[in-house]
Parts: structure tokens; C-alpha cells; sequence
């Protein structure tokens, strides 16, 4: 394997239990690791795996689009027990080595089909759930009625944070502005820093992104600017500490965590779509109360000092805390069906 | 004379080069050249195209190191291995392509390498511009010091370059071919900045192609052929056949021999044509003209004056602003180049290098240019190689052209090669106008000797000719009758016999001429 | 209109701008020096690139941001200083040297993000550079040595044997060299040092305004800085306006709201203005004669 | 003589391009030994199973080249005129766009006319992408360096970005609809081959790789064997002087620009066609740079470019299987850059040694 995949073979846990471990190949999304986002939230999910699990994973980051093939494939042929693909540029590309490779497992993320193959499972996301309670927690925290939504590259999948977010923060505040800018890159820290600085003149004094590495530069003016940022896909709370009042959860590491443990247990449902909504905590907010694991481990491994790891809990309690129920409240409606979220 | 020769009667030798042997690919420029020259003479260093001039002073310079050979200047064996060197020890060129650079002003070009500093590190003009005055006057060498190169006549340019190494203070100073580009009044003050030079001790190296002006000025003439050194005379004890001779090996006709012309019916009839250059100066005001079959018509004037343009207006490759161009009582005013080729125009460039050849085509290639496109060259699907290389292989020896083949690039030709390779594709085409700027510039007495003979043919074949060339003596002997441009206006058009070459110089610097024989007024 | 007019002849549009054009400014300066030389350096965007990186990096380990821009300033020199050795002194073809400097910058900065973070998107979060609040204003460091940049470049061009000398080469290489003036070293020097300009503009666009480095995040800058340059027909002055122009563009590209043009197509503001303005303009400007052909004595 | 002449200067080129490339897989390989785990030797097996390794690797490795091949001539085509085109990406992605557009819909066509329509279309669209600098360069001098990089930027924003926004389906991934199966390239394994080699399945190498072939062929024939091509390569050389010779500078810059930019545009239309049969925004993926290596390591020449083209193939695809060895892939990025350094600083010992050879003979 390579990179941490490799050490991940030594320090792996290799079974106390004799029988040999069951092996995972990963496919990451061209942007590679380091996303803040879910390249890195799937990559978390099998490092959680192969502590808890035992399994062994290896992992690849495509430079372009055109190695996805060859990448899957590579895995499928040394019978990999699963093979993921993260991103919805892959499913064509999966589904062709899925259908001549077919006594393998292969799992998606965000794909989708319009039948799925007997061998694939896809694992789809609800974010527009997860984006109407940041925009509602945004239309609460503003102070000045003007909230922004910072988009990578409009896009379908985009559009589905965009629309959630606008819809929530209506739901309970009819008349906030949402101000909706696109930074036209996923990778421009730079324009995204312009871009946010933009809003934050036009009023907006509560942010919330779905831009990729461009939503960095968000997190610098929030702080330079000091109004509130809201972050996406994994917990971004601690990039700029205070001034982050939460992240729109997309547990892809829950849901690359959990297919694994199904193929451990026999249990893959091959032709399947696993939606992670709500319900099952497969999106939703970092906590509005207290810390966050991600956030006690970060400043274990001090990633961030222990002022900072003060500083978002101080935030926590005198920003969010008072609007907790409400968001719990609006959840719940979510789940119940009472509050249909829509998805353009 | 004499009082001239007062410094080369003390025999005391300033400059020895011994055994120079200089290897370029495929040539031997120089093979085991001795040099001798006395300290406050007027050299001369003649020699055909290629014989290795240029290249025997680069290596005086320092520009290349020679692969043998021994240089001693003042008694002391010196090694040149850069031009730094040579200047330190006063030692200047005057290069045939001037060494100037055009956005700069006089001054910069001048103080350039050696600049006068003022405060920490700024330039110090004003100083340099002292400086560049006070030689200026010393030797009356007229220069604006703050006009830019770009915008002063080629005669103040080379001023600039002599001041430029008196600045550095040389002693020994080279010419290469300094008299290719200057009118006879600019020769003159040319000879009189060298005896200038002269008076106040300095040495002179002088290139030229004229044996006049060899006869006219130096003290000693040393000859060079292929390479090689084949003596060196006083001058005085030499005619100019003499030199020609020991050049070229043979005796040549420095006269061109021609019957009267017998002109026929107009070939070529011009209409006050004008032309702005894209700056909107006017460069043409107004030239009228015709030519007719068998006759040559000969442009005199001092480059700059309008002459490379009238000529890129006549071949197509400039477009005049107003005016009229009849060929063969056809109107092809401002046709594209390829269309007078059609017409049977053909042209001979005043720049082989930037014109006249692709230098790195092979002759083959080069020799069917501008008549690619036509068969037996061109066949409808691709260009027929065996058509071509055949023609290129009947033309060489027919035009005497110096080269190892058909297939080497024109590069690697001497100058006089290369323009007979450019004659010689023109002439093969049979043109009933032919066009020749500079036909000869930089080009051998031998060269010469075969380009003129070639033009006169032409002429005698009935067609028509317009010779544009700065050589006067070129145009006189050429020449059946003589266009004078001066400022973008024909002054005068008269015939070659009634004039002599100080009326007409007098008439290419302006002054409108007092001739007598109004005859040729009616032109 | 008015109000879309209102909303773009801002004062903050216009520090937007000046943050925009920072990196083309010192970028341009550096593509000035080089190809006053002679020596044509379309490697600016590699050198930014590479820049970028070191900056964070150097900013990164030391926790020390001044430490990231020396790093910086030294990568982008020792970038140029290949293209220099390559181009100059083994006479390769000058734009393909350049480009080969692109494509390394882009292999080498994603492979040192492996080897030393481990990632190839996004590098972990350095220590941006201080802004520096001169009473009216606040802007990071680079803002400044930009603007400063500027006139110094133009001194030295117009005012200082150097810049005379420089100037000649890049015009006429033949007759420098007759006069005694080391061609190829003054072009090495001149390349050296755009380079270093160039690493600036990395560090403007790092760690200046932010504080990470992302994949490929020069995004075709250091060709924006060359037009900026040819656009200000190599003058320090005219490349600061050029620079100027573009950054004003981007910033609003970014901000402005355009009601019936989609904003995809509004982000090719900058590009298409370089286009018209080039096409435009050209008739005047003129390339220092010798600029892209190596020099060789003897040659002619 | 002639003939030796130029087979000595082709065959010193070959040996030069190797040498080049010996060298800097030798820098790469230090580079792999001190930084990271692996060790070169291991390494660069990797590498070489990845890209030749069994059959299926060595069609892969055809199949990354075909690009590679196009926008290389598509360069080099430029070059003989004496004009440096950048745009080869924006051409790329404009002819693919075009042609993933037309490819699904028309419909109901049959699928020899249907893919002639889509190529020849996303030629043209390449081709004009390129003419427009071309023309800015012949009618008013604008140095096409910078316009071919302005519209790369500018094709990336119509096409990848607004482009598939405006007509992807609902839903839908970052790409244009699927084309119609009558505008796909076929690929080897929908042939007679298959059945000859049973080649293994899943490998997508298609018909572009043959076009690219003859592409490359026509080339050559165009620039050496037609006036075109002696009007072109002498405006490459010496634009006044080829206008004296009545050759029509303007005219044969655009040209030149043109057939540059439709061969981009071939590119793009194939990996559309043969590779991912819709446009995506996978395309803009370098490829338009890479051309530019691969036309300096092919010294402009089309058989040249082909190997060059197929070299650089098998080091992207090689360049997988030694990162799947723990190496990071860039360690190739970073060769193929040597490698051009290389080429283009031995041009200078090669002149150095003609000129030896010469004096040789003079003296
Ligand atoms: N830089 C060079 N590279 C290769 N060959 C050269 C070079 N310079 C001169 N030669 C060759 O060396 C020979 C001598 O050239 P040189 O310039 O000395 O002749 P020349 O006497 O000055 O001729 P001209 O009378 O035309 O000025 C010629 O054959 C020429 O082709
Ligand atoms: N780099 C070179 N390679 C090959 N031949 C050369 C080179 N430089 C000069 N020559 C040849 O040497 C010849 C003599 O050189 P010289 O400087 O005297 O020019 P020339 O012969 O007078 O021609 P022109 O007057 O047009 O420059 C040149 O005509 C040219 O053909
Ligand atoms: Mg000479
Ligand atoms: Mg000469």
C-alpha cells in the first residue's frame, strides 16, 4: 500500500483472532486528501475501521479522472474484499469494472444509478437536511437579518446544499437575505477569501460553504472580519477556533465505516442505496452545546492549543447553545416528515 | 600625399599578426594570415567575398579566438580572448553591420560599458555628454549626442561608432567596409575624419570592395584570398588592376562594357505615387517615371531617401497610398507580391539575409522561391522534389555559384554566393521587368564583374531594368539613364552620359543641379 | 445601471483589486527584468507556484511567516536560476525551458505536499504574514513591497549603468558584447532575479492574504502578470497599471452581481479585457529586439 | 550525402532523446531513493509493469497516448511556423465539448455519418479556437503565447463549467448526457482483435489511437511534401523573407494556428467519443500541456511525436502502478520536465558537434 496506507499495514492491527483480515481499496476524488471534506472523512472512516475492525485498507488519489479506471480495477483484481469509490465523477467509471469484475464488493459515495448493479452499493447523502438546519441556525444567529451561502462550482450536487440551506434559514426567519455567491473553484483559497469578503460587505455576518478547499479562505476572513462561519461536510470547527459556530456533518466516515463492517459481517446488500439522513446521523450538525470528540482529540494531538479548544466551547455556549432546541425541534419535524426538504 | 605618409615613414610597427589560421564549419576563414601594420598608417585589407577581412579583424577585436597565430601589439604578445581586452589596449572596430543600439540615445550607445557614474550608483549623463562633445569636436565629428540611434541618418550613425572608440581611447582603429553605405560627400568627410585621425597619431584598418577608394586614401594595402595572405604593397607602387588582380587571381574589368541602348515601347510607367509609413511620415511624395524595354534606369540617391520603399511598392511587398503603376498597360497598383511575379517582375532585394533567402533552406528550396507554386515544381498533391533539386543543380554552375552542392543550407554561403543564388533564381525565371537593389553590396570586384555583365544581358535581351544602388559608380556605369531621389522626390532624370559623379552627388544631397542640357528635362 | 456602477467604483473594490493585482504586479516586475534581458520567461507561474509553497512550508515548520517568504524568495530563485542555465548558457529555446519550469513546479510541489504532509490537495494551516496598518489602511507586507517595487525597477532601467546595460542586451546583444559587457551574465542575473519577484508573488498569494497552500493554486497568474507586462510595453510603469486593470477585473468578477449574465461566463472578464486590450494595444508596444534568441558569438 | 546527412542528425536526435531520458529517470531515481521508502530499482519496476507490464497495461498505455499524440502534433504542427501554441488545452476541451454536444443530439443517424458529423465538428471547433490568436497574430501581431493561454482559461469556464451546468440532466454527474451509441469510437475490444488476442476486458483503447496514427502521417506529408508545408515552415523561418518569395505571411500563420487548433480539437473529440463517451470535466486534465513535452521531445517531428507520445503515455500509466508501490505518482510529472531540460540543453552539444564534425572537414 502506500502513504499512510502502508504504515497502516505494520501498525495495523493484525488479528489476535488467526483468520486473515478482509482488505478495503479506496479510490479517493481528484482533489486528494487534505480536503477538510470528505476525502478525508472516508479515509477517517477506514482508519477507524482498521483499529476497530482489524481490517487492512489501501488507498489511491487519482491525479485525473481518466485513473479511476485503472485505480478500482488494480483493487478488484487482487480480490479486495470492497472496493470504494468516493465522488459521483467515479459511478460510470465503477460501474464498468463492477459489471466485468462482478464477484466483488464495490461501494460509491455519492453515486447513483438508475439500477443499481447486483455487486455496487451506493451510499447517497442527505445533505440538503443537514444544510436546512445550518441555515437555520444561521437565520437565528444573524444579527443583521443578512446570512451568505459560498458554493464551489454550481453544480447538481451543490445546488442540493444550496437549496436546504435557503429553504431552512426561510423556515424560520421569511424575510433574512440570503446572499449566494459561487466561487467558480473548488481549490482557489484565494477567490474564495475574495468571494466571502464580498458578502461580509454586503452585510452577511453568517456564512455558510460548500466550496472544498476554496471554503479556507472563508474561515481567514470570518476570523480577519470576525463574523460567524459555518463549515461543511467534516468538523471544521476547529480551522479558525470561535468564529466557526458549526459544520454541516456529512459522515462519510460513518458510511464507509459502516459498509465495511457489513462486508466483515456477510451482511453487504449488494443493488442497494443506503441514504444517511438525518435519522440515522448520517448528516447533521457538529454539537451546539458542549465539544465535539473531534474537537477534545484535536487538541489532544495539539492540533489546536488548549485556548483555542476553550475559545469554541466559549463560542459554543454564548452563541448556539440558545438555539439548540429549536434546531433539535426543526430536526426532529425533519425526520418525522413533517418539514419536506426539498432537494433544487 | 606626402605629408600624409609622415608617420608611416617612422617604420616603427605598431600590430604583427602571425600565422592567424581560424576554422568555421566547413570553411577555413583564415589559414595562416600574417599581418603587418605601421604605427600611425592608413592599412588597407582587401580581398574577395569570404577571403576572411571581417573575420582576421574579429579576432584582432577579440570577438573569436583564432585556433593559431600569434598577435603582438606595441613589440609585446598579447592574447585577445575577449573584446574587453582589446579595447584596454586601445585597440577599436567599426563593424560593417553597426554594433549600435537603436532605442538608445548617441550618448547611451556611446557611454555604454564604460558609463560615468554620479551619487551611488546612477548614470552620469551630463559628463558623458562632455565627454562625447569634446571628441566630437576634436576630430569634427558632427553627432546630435541626445538623438536615439533609430532616428539619425546611417552617416551620423558610423560617426557615433568611431567617437564610441575614441571614447574608450583607442589608438588602432578597424573599418569593415565602412564606405558600403556612405554617398561620395559622406566618403569624402569619411577620408578627412581619417586623416584627422591620422594628424593626431592614430592607425587605421581599413575593409573595402573599392579599389578607388584604396588608391585614394591608404599607405599600404594588404590582400587576403581565400583565407589566405598574398602580400602586402605600398600603395603608391600598385594600380588598381594590380590589386584586382592579386585578389582575385585573374584580371578583371573594373569598366562595364555596353553598346547604346535602343529602347522600345514603355514597360513600366509610375504615376506621382506616394506612400506613408505607418507613423504617417511621408517617405514618397509624388514619383513619376517609366521605363522601357532595353533600357536601364538607374535610381541614385543616399539611402533613407526613399528608394527601399518605392522598390517594396513595386514588387507588392508595400502598399502606396496614392498614385498609379502601370506594367505592360495593365494597372497593377498595389498588386500582391505574387502577382508581379506573374507578371514577370523580378526583384533582386537590398537584403539577402532578410529578404532574398531563407538561410536555413537548402539553395534547392531557396532557388525556386516565389515560383514554388507553380509547376513543374508544384504538382497538385505535392511539390515535385526531383523538378526541383534538377533546377537547382542546372543553375549553380551556370551562375558560378561557390557551394559543395544543391543541398546546403544559404547560410552557410559567403555573401557574394548568396546573392547568386538570389541572381540567378530571379534570371532564371525570364522576367521582362527586373528589379535589382544593391544588386551588389558587399559582393567581390569578381562578383561584381559577373552580376553587371548578367544585368547588361538583360537589358541587351529587350527587357526592362531599374537598378536602385548607393554605389554611384555603380549606377553610372550601369545605368542608360539616371532617376536622382532625394527626400521622396525625384530631383532630376538624366542621361548617364551627361553627368558626372560630383554633379550627381551634389544632386543627392538636394541641391537641384546646374547642368546645362535642358534636353532630358522632358521626361 | 447606476447602482450596478455604484456597486464596482467602491473604495473596498478597489483595495479588492489592489489585493488581486499584488502578485501580478511583483510577477510582472519580475518578467520586466528578464525579458528586458533578453530572456523570455514564461516559467513565472512555475516560480509562483513553487513560491507559494515554500512560503507555507518555511511559515509552517518555523512558525515563523518571514522564514516562509526567504524560503520563497530562494525557491523561485533557484527555479529561474535553471531556467537562466538552461536557456541562456546552454541556448535552449527559451519558451520551452520556461514551459519544462511549469511542469516541474507542478510535479515538485504536490510531491513535497506528500513527502512532507502527506497529502496532495490542501497543506495544513500555516502562519499568514502580519497585515501591516498604515493608519488609513491595513494590508499584508506584499501590498507594500509591490507598490515599492515599482519605482525601484524603473530607477534602475532608466537611471543606473545596470539598467543600461541590461536595456542593450535585451536589445542588441552584439554590440553589448563588443563593448566588453558580459551578455550571459547580465541575462543570468536578470532571469536570477525575476525569479525572486516571482517567488514574492507565490508568498502574495500564500500566506500574504491566507494560510494554506492548495494544489495548483497559482491558477494561471504568472501568464496573467506576463500580459500585464507586454500590455505595459515593458515598462515597469505601464505593467503596474496593466496589473492594476486585471486585478480590478477579478475583483469584481468575484463580487459584483450581474443580473442576466451568468457567472461562469463572468469569470472570463479578465481573460477576454487581456484579449481586446492586447489586440488593441500591440500596434505601439515592441519587444526588446533580442528577446527569445540566445546569444552566441560568431552568429549572425 | 543528403540523405546521410539528415539520417545522422535524425539518428544523433534519437540518441540525444535517450540519453535525456536515461538521465533524468536516473535524477528521478535518486530522488525516489532519499525521499522516500521505496527504493528506485523497485520503483521503477513498478513503473514499468504499470505501463508494460501484460497486455492490458500496454493498452492502457496506447490508450493515455492517444491524446498525448494529437495535441504533441497539434504543438509541433504550430511550431514549424514558427509559433508557440499554449492553447492547445482550451482547444482540446472546446473540440470535446462540441463534440459530446453533437454527440447526443443527432440521433437516429447512421453511426459512420453520425461520428464523421461529431469529428468533423469538433475539429472545426478546435480549429477555430486556435485560428482566433492565429488571425490576432497575423492581422495585428499579438504575441499568441499570452491569447492562447487567455482562451485555455476562458474555454475551461464555457465548457467544463458553464457549459455541462447548462446541460447536465437532472441530477446528474459534472458531465454532458451520454453520446448516442452511434457517435462512439469503436473500442479494440468491440473488434475483430479481440477475437484475435482476447484482449482483457474493460480496457478502453479505441479507434482514436488509429487516427491519431494517421493524423500523424498526414502531417508529415502536409509539411514536407506540399507547398503548404514549404510555405509554412519558411514562414516559420524568415517571415519577410517568405513574403518576398509572395508567400502570404497572414494567410499561413492563421492556417497554421487553425490545423493546430483542430488537431486539439481531434484530441478532445476522441477521448469524448472513444474514452468517456460524454464531456466531462475530467478532460481538463493537462493534456494540452503534456502535447507541448511531447512535441519538444518529438523535436517537432510527427514520428517523433509519436514515440514521444507513447512514452509519455506509459509514464502516466506507469506512474500508477508506482504509486500504488508507495511512490508518489509526481516523481513522473517531475521526469517528464527533466526530460525536456535535457532535450532541449543537448540541442546545444549536438550543434557543438556538427560544428566539430565540420571543422573536421575543413581542415
Ligand atoms: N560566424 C561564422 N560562422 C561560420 N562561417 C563564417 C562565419 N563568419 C564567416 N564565415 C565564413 O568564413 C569565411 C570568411 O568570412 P569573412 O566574413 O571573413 O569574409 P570577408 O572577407 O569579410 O567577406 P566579405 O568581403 O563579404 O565581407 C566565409 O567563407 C564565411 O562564409
Ligand atoms: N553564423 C554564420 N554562419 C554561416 N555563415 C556565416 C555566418 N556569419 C557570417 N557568415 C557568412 O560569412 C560571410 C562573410 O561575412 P560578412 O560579415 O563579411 O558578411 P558579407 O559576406 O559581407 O555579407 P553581408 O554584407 O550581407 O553581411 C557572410 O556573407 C555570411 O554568408
Ligand atoms: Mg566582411
Ligand atoms: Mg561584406
Amino acid at each position: 500500500g502506500c502513504g499512510a496506507g502502508s504504515d497502516a499495514d505494520d501498525n495495523g492491527a493484525v488479528e489476535e483472532n488467526g483468520e486473515d483480515p478482509i482488505r478495503v481499496g479506496l479510490v479517493l476524488s481528484t482533489g486528494g486528501l487534505g480536503d477538510q471534506s470528505f476525502n478525508d472523512a472516508a479515509f477517517r472512516g477506514l482508519e477507524q475501521a482498521e483499529e476497530e475492525l482489524g481490517i487492512e485498507f489501501d488507498y489511491y488519489e487519482p491525479e485525473d479522472s481518466a485513473e479511476d479506471e485503472t485505480a478500482l480495477r488494480h483493487y478488484a483484481e487482487q480480490d479486495f474484499d470492497l472496493v470504494i469509490g468516493v465522488g459521483f465523477q467515479m459511478q460510470d467509471t465503477l460501474k464498468e469494472v463492477a459489471e466485468d469484475m462482478d464477484h466483488i464488493n464495490f461501494a460509491i459515495v455519492d453515486g447513483g444509478y438508475d439500477e443499481i448493479p447486483e455487486n455496487v452499493a451506493t451510499l447517497n447523502f442527505a445533505q440538503h437536511e443537514g444544510s436546512f438546519l445550518a441555515g437555520a441556525l444561521a437565520a437565528l444567529v444573524t444579527e443583521v437579518d443578512t446570512i451568505g451561502f459560498m458554493g464551489g462550482v454550481e453544480g447538481a450536487l451543490i445546488g442540493q446544499f444550496e437549496a436546504g440551506f435557503v429553504q431552512g434559514a426561510k423556515h424560520v426567519n421569511p424575510d433574512v437575505d440570503v446572499d449566494i455567491r459561487y466561487v467558480g473553484d473548488f481549490g482557489d483559497i484565494d477567490r474564495g477569501r475574495e468571494t466571502a469578503r464580498g458578502q461580509v460587505e454586503r452585510g452577511a455576518d453568517v456564512i455558510y460553504h460548500a466550496a472544498g478547499g476554496s471554503g479556507m479562505g472563508l474561515f481567514e476572513v470570518a476570523e480577519d472580519e470576525e463574523i460567524y462561519a459555518i463549515g461543511v461536510d467534516s468538523n471544521q470547527n476547529m480551522v479558525a477556533p470561535g468564529y466557526v459556530i458549526a459544520s454541516m456533518l456529512k459522515r462519510v466516515d460513518t458510511a464507509v465505516y459502516g459498509i465495511t463492517e457489513a462486508v466483515l459481517n456477510g451482511e453487504f446488500q449488494g443493488g442497494t442505496n443506503y441514504v444517511f439522513d438525518l435519522a440515522d446521523d448520517g448528516v447533521g450538525l457538529t454539537s451546539l452545546t458542549d465539544l465535539d470528540i473531534e474537537e477534545q482529540d484535536a487538541a489532544d494531538a495539539e492540533v489546536i492549543t488548549q485556548d483555542e479548544l476553550e475559545a469554541i466551547e466559549e463560542m459554543k455556549q454564548s452563541v448556539t447553545a440558545e438555539h439548540a432546541d429549536k434546531i433539535e425541534e426543526l430536526k426532529q419535524q425533519i425526520i418525522s416528515g413533517e418539514i419536506v426538504v426539498d432537494m433544487e | 600625399m606626402s605629408s600624409e605618409n609622415q608617420y608611416s615613414n617612422s617604420d616603427e610597427i605598431i600590430l604583427k599578426m602571425e600565422g592567424i589560421t581560424k576554422v568555421f564549419p566547413g570553411v577555413k576563414a583564415n589559414d595562416n594570415v600574417n599581418l603587418e601594420v605601421k604605427k600611425g598608417e592608413i592599412h588597407a585589407l582587401v580581398g574577395e567575398n569570404g577571403a576572411g577581412k571581417s573575420t582576421l579583424m574579429n579576432i584582432l577585436y577579440g570577438l573569436y579566438q583564432p585556433e593559431e597565430g600569434e598577435i603582438f601589439y606595441d613589440g609585446n604578445k598579447v592574447s585577445l580572448d575577449g573584446p574587453m581586452s582589446s579595447i584596454n589596449l586601445g585597440i577599436g572596430m567599426v563593424h560593417q553591420h553597426f554594433m549600435l543600439v537603436e532605442p538608445l540615445t548617441v550618448t547611451e550607445n556611446i557611454m555604454l560599458g564604460s558609463e560615468p557614474i554620479t551619487g551611488a550608483f546612477f548614470t552620469d549623463d551630463k559628463n558623458a555628454a562632455r565627454k562625447v562633445k569634446d571628441i566630437s569636436d576634436r576630430y569634427g565629428l558632427k553627432v546630435d549626442p541626445n538623438a536615439t540611434i533609430e532616428n539619425i541618418p546611417v552617416g551620423m550613425q558610423q560617426r557615433v561608432e568611431i567617437i564610441k572608440i575614441l571614447y574608450r581611447g583607442a589608438d588602432l582603429l578597424i573599418f569593415d567596409e565602412p564606405t558600403a553605405v556612405l554617398t561620395p560627400q559622406e566618403i569624402e568627410e569619411l577620408f578627412e575624419i581619417f586623416k584627422a585621425l591620422k594628424e593626431q597619431g592614430k592607425t587605421i584598418i581599413f575593409i573595402t570592395h573599392k579599389l578607388k577608394e584604396v588608391k585614394a586614401i591608404s599607405d599600404r594595402i594588404t590582400v587576403l584570398r581565400q583565407g589566405k595572405t598574398t602580400g602586402t604593397v605600398e600603395t603608391e607602387s600598385v594600380s588598381e588592376e594590380d590589386i584586382a588582380k592579386l585578389m582575385v587571381g585573374r584580371s578583371v574589368l573594373l569598366q562595364v562594357e555596353k553598346e547604346k541602348s535602343k529602347p522600345k515601347n514603355v514597360v513600366l510607367n509610375v504615376e506621382n505615387l506616394t506612400y506613408k509609413d505607418d507613423r504617417g511620415v511621408d517617405i514618397l511624395k509624388g514619383i513619376s517615371f517609366d521605363i522601357k524595354e532595353g533600357e536601364i534606369l538607374g535610381f541614385a540617391g543616399v539611402e533613407g531617401n526613399g528608394q527601399s520603399e518605392l522598390v517594396e511598392i513595386l514588387t507588392g511587398l508595400k502598399k502606396s497610398t496614392s498614385g498609379k503603376v502601370t506594367l505592360k498597360n495593365e494597372d497593377v497598383t498595389n498588386a500582391s507580391p505574387m502577382q508581379f511575379k506573374e507578371w514577370k517582375v523580378g526583384h533582386i532585394p537590398e537584403d539577402r539575409h532578410k529578404r532574398g533567402l531563407i538561410l536555413d533552406y537548402n539553395l534547392a528550396e531557396n532557388m525556386v522561391m516565389g515560383y514554388h507554386n507553380k509547376p513543374p515544381f508544384s504538382k497538385p498533391f505535392y511539390m515535385n522534389a526531383n523538378a526541383i533539386n534538377a533546377h537547382a543543380d542546372k543553375l549553380i554552375p551556370e551562375f558560378d555559384v561557390r557551394t559543395p552542392g544543391s543541398h546546403v543550407k544559404a547560410r552557410s554561403l559567403s555573401g557574394g554566393n548568396q546573392q547568386k543564388v538570389i541572381i540567378a533564381r530571379e534570371f532564371s525565371q525570364k522576367p521582362d521587368l527586373l528589379i535589382a537593389s544593391q544588386p551588389t553590396r558587399g559582393v567581390d570586384i569578381g562578383a561584381i564583374e559577373f552580376i553587371h555583365r548578367r544585368i547588361i544581358e538583360q537589358r541587351d535581351a529587350g527587357k526592362a531594368v531599374m537598378v536602385v544602388s548607393a554605389e554611384l559608380h555603380e549606377v553610372m556605369s550601369l545605368s542608360d539613364r539616371i532617376a536622382v531621389i532625394y527626400d521622396g522626390q525625384i530631383i532630376d532624370i538624366v542621361d548617364a552620359g551627361s553627368v558626372n559623379e560630383f554633379q550627381l552627388g551634389a544632386m543627392m544631397t538636394g541641391s537641384t543641379p546646374q547642368k546645362e542640357d535642358s534636353d532630358n528635362e522632358n521626361e | 445601471m447606476i447602482d450596478f456602477l455604484a456597486q464596482i467604483f467602491t473604495l473596498s473594490m478597489f483595495f479588492a483589486g489592489l489585493r488581486m493585482a499584488t502578485p501580478l504586479i511583483l510577477a510582472s516586475m519580475g518578467g520586466i527584468l528578464s525579458e528586458r534581458a533578453g530572456v523570455i520567461n514564461i516559467a513565472l507561474e512555475g516560480m509562483i507556484l513553487t513560491g507559494a509553497f515554500f512560503a507555507v512550508w518555511g511559515s509552517y515548520t518555523t512558525g515563523n511567516p518571514w522564514f516562509g517568504v526567504l524560503l520563497a524568495i530562494i525557491s523561485g530563485m533557484a527555479l529561474a536560476a535553471i531556467h537562466a542555465v538552461v536557456s541562456v548558457y546552454f541556448k535552449a529555446d527559451q519558451v520551452v525551458s520556461g514551459t519544462a519550469i511549469n511542469i516541474l513546479a507542478t510535479g515538485l510541489t504536490v510531491y513535497l505536499l506528500q513527502i512532507l504532509f502527506g497529502v496532495s490537495g490542501t497543506s495544513p494551516r500555516a502562519v499568514r504574514l502580519p497585515q501591516w496598518d498604515i493608519g488609513i489602511v491595513a494590508f499584508n507586507p506584499m501590498v507594500y513591497i509591490a507598490l515599492i517595487s515599482v519605482p525601484i525597477i524603473w530607477v534602475i532601467l532608466y537611471k543606473t549603468p545596470w539598467g543600461l546595460r541590461i536595456r542593450a542586451v535585451g536589445e542588441h546583444p552584439q554590440a553589448a558584447d563588443t563593448v566588453g559587457i558580459n551578455v550571459n551574465r547580465w541575462r543570468f542575473i536578470c532571469v536570477t532575479l525575476s525569479g525572486a519577484f516571482a517567488g514574492l508573488a507565490g508568498v502574495a498569494i500564500s500566506i500574504g492574504e491566507g494560510s494554506y497552500f492548495v494544489n495548483g493554486m497559482s491558477s494561471g497568474r504568472g501568464f496573467i502578470a506576463l500580459a500585464a507586462m507586454i500590455f505595459g510595453k515593458w515598462n515597469p510603469l505601464g505593467a503596474l497599471g496593466a496589473s492594476l486593470l486585471f486585478g480590478f477585473t477579478e475583483a469584481i468578477a468575484l463580487r459584483a452581481t450581474f443580473q442576466h449574465i451568468p457567472s461562469e461566463l463572468v469569470r472570463t472578464l479578465p481573460y477576454v479585457i487581456t484579449i481586446i486590450v492586447l489586440a488593441g494595444f500591440i500596434g505601439r508596444a515592441r519587444p526588446p529586439k533580442a528577446v527569445g534568441k540566445p546569444y552566441n558569438k560568431g552568429e549572425r | 550525402m543528403k540523405m546521410s546527412n539528415n539520417m545522422k542528425s535524425t539518428l544523433t536526435t534519437l540518441a540525444f532523446a535517450l540519453i535525456a531520458i536515461f538521465v533524468a529517470l536516473l535524477i528521478g531515481g535518486i530522488l525516489i531513493q532519499f525521499t522516500t521508502e521505496a527504493s528506485m530499482i523497485e520503483a521503477y519496476i513498478a513503473l514499468y509493469n504499470g505501463a508494460f507490464g501484460d497486455l492490458r497495461s500496454v493498452l492502457n498505455t496506447l490508450w493515455r497516448s492517444t491524446p498525448l499524440i494529437l495535441t504533441g502534433l497539434a504543438v509541433a504542427f504550430a511550431f514549424k511556423c514558427g509559433l508557440f501554441n499554449i492553447g492547445a488545452e482550451g482547444q482540446l476541451l472546446i473540440g470535446g465539448f462540441v463534440a459530446g454536444v453533437a454527440g447526443y443530439s443527432f440521433t437516429g443517424l447512421p453511426a459512420i455519418l453520425h461520428v464523421t458529423i461529431c469529428i468533423v465538428l469538433g475539429m472545426l471547433a478546435g480549429g477555430i479556437w486556435g485560428g482566433i490568436p492565429g488571425l490576432l497574430k497575423a492581422k495585428l501581431g499579438v504575441n499568441e503565447v499570452i491569447n492562447t493561454i487567455m482562451l485555455n482559461l476562458i474555454a475551461l469556464q464555457i465548457t467544463v463549467r458553464y457549459g455541462i451546468n447548462q446541460l447536465r440532466l437532472e441530477g446528474a454527474a459534472d458531465n454532458t448526457p451520454r453520446i448516442a451509441e452511434t457517435a462512439e469510437l469503436t473500442r479494440f475490444t468491440d473488434t475483430f482483435l479481440n477475437d484475435l488476442f482476447n484482449l482483457p476486458g474493460g480496457v478502453r483503447v479505441h479507434t482514436g489511437f488509429v487516427f491519431a496514427l494517421l493524423a500523424a502521417l498526414f502531417i508529415s506529408y502536409l509539411l514536407f511534401k506540399t507547398k503548404t508545408g514549404y510555405e509554412i515552415r519558411a514562414v516559420g523561418i524568415n517571415p519577410s523573407g517568405a513574403e518576398y518569395g509572395g508567400i502570404n505571411v497572414s494567410k499561413n500563420i492563421f492556417l497554421a494556428m487553425f490545423i493546430s487548433g483542430a488537431l486539439a480539437g481531434l484530441a478532445g473529440t476522441v477521448e469524448v467519443l472513444g474514452t468517456h463517451r460524454y464531456f466531462t470535466s475530467g478532460l481538463d486534465a493537462g493534456l494540452g500541456f503534456t502535447g507541448i513535452a511531447v512535441a519538444l521531445l518529438g523535436n517537432s517531428n510527427p514520428g517523433g511525436v509519436i514515440l514521444a507520445g507513447i512514452l509519455f503515455g506509459a509514464l502516466t500509466q506507469g506512474g500508477m502502478g508506482m504509486q500504488f508501490a508507495g511512490v508518489p505518482r509526481e516523481i513522473v510529472t517531475i521526469i517528464q520536465a527533466l526530460v525536456i531540460f535535457f532535450m532541449a540543453s543537448l540541442q546545444m552539444f549536438k550543434i557543438f558537434i556538427e560544428k566539430k564534425r565540420a571543422k573536421e572537414v575543413a581542415k
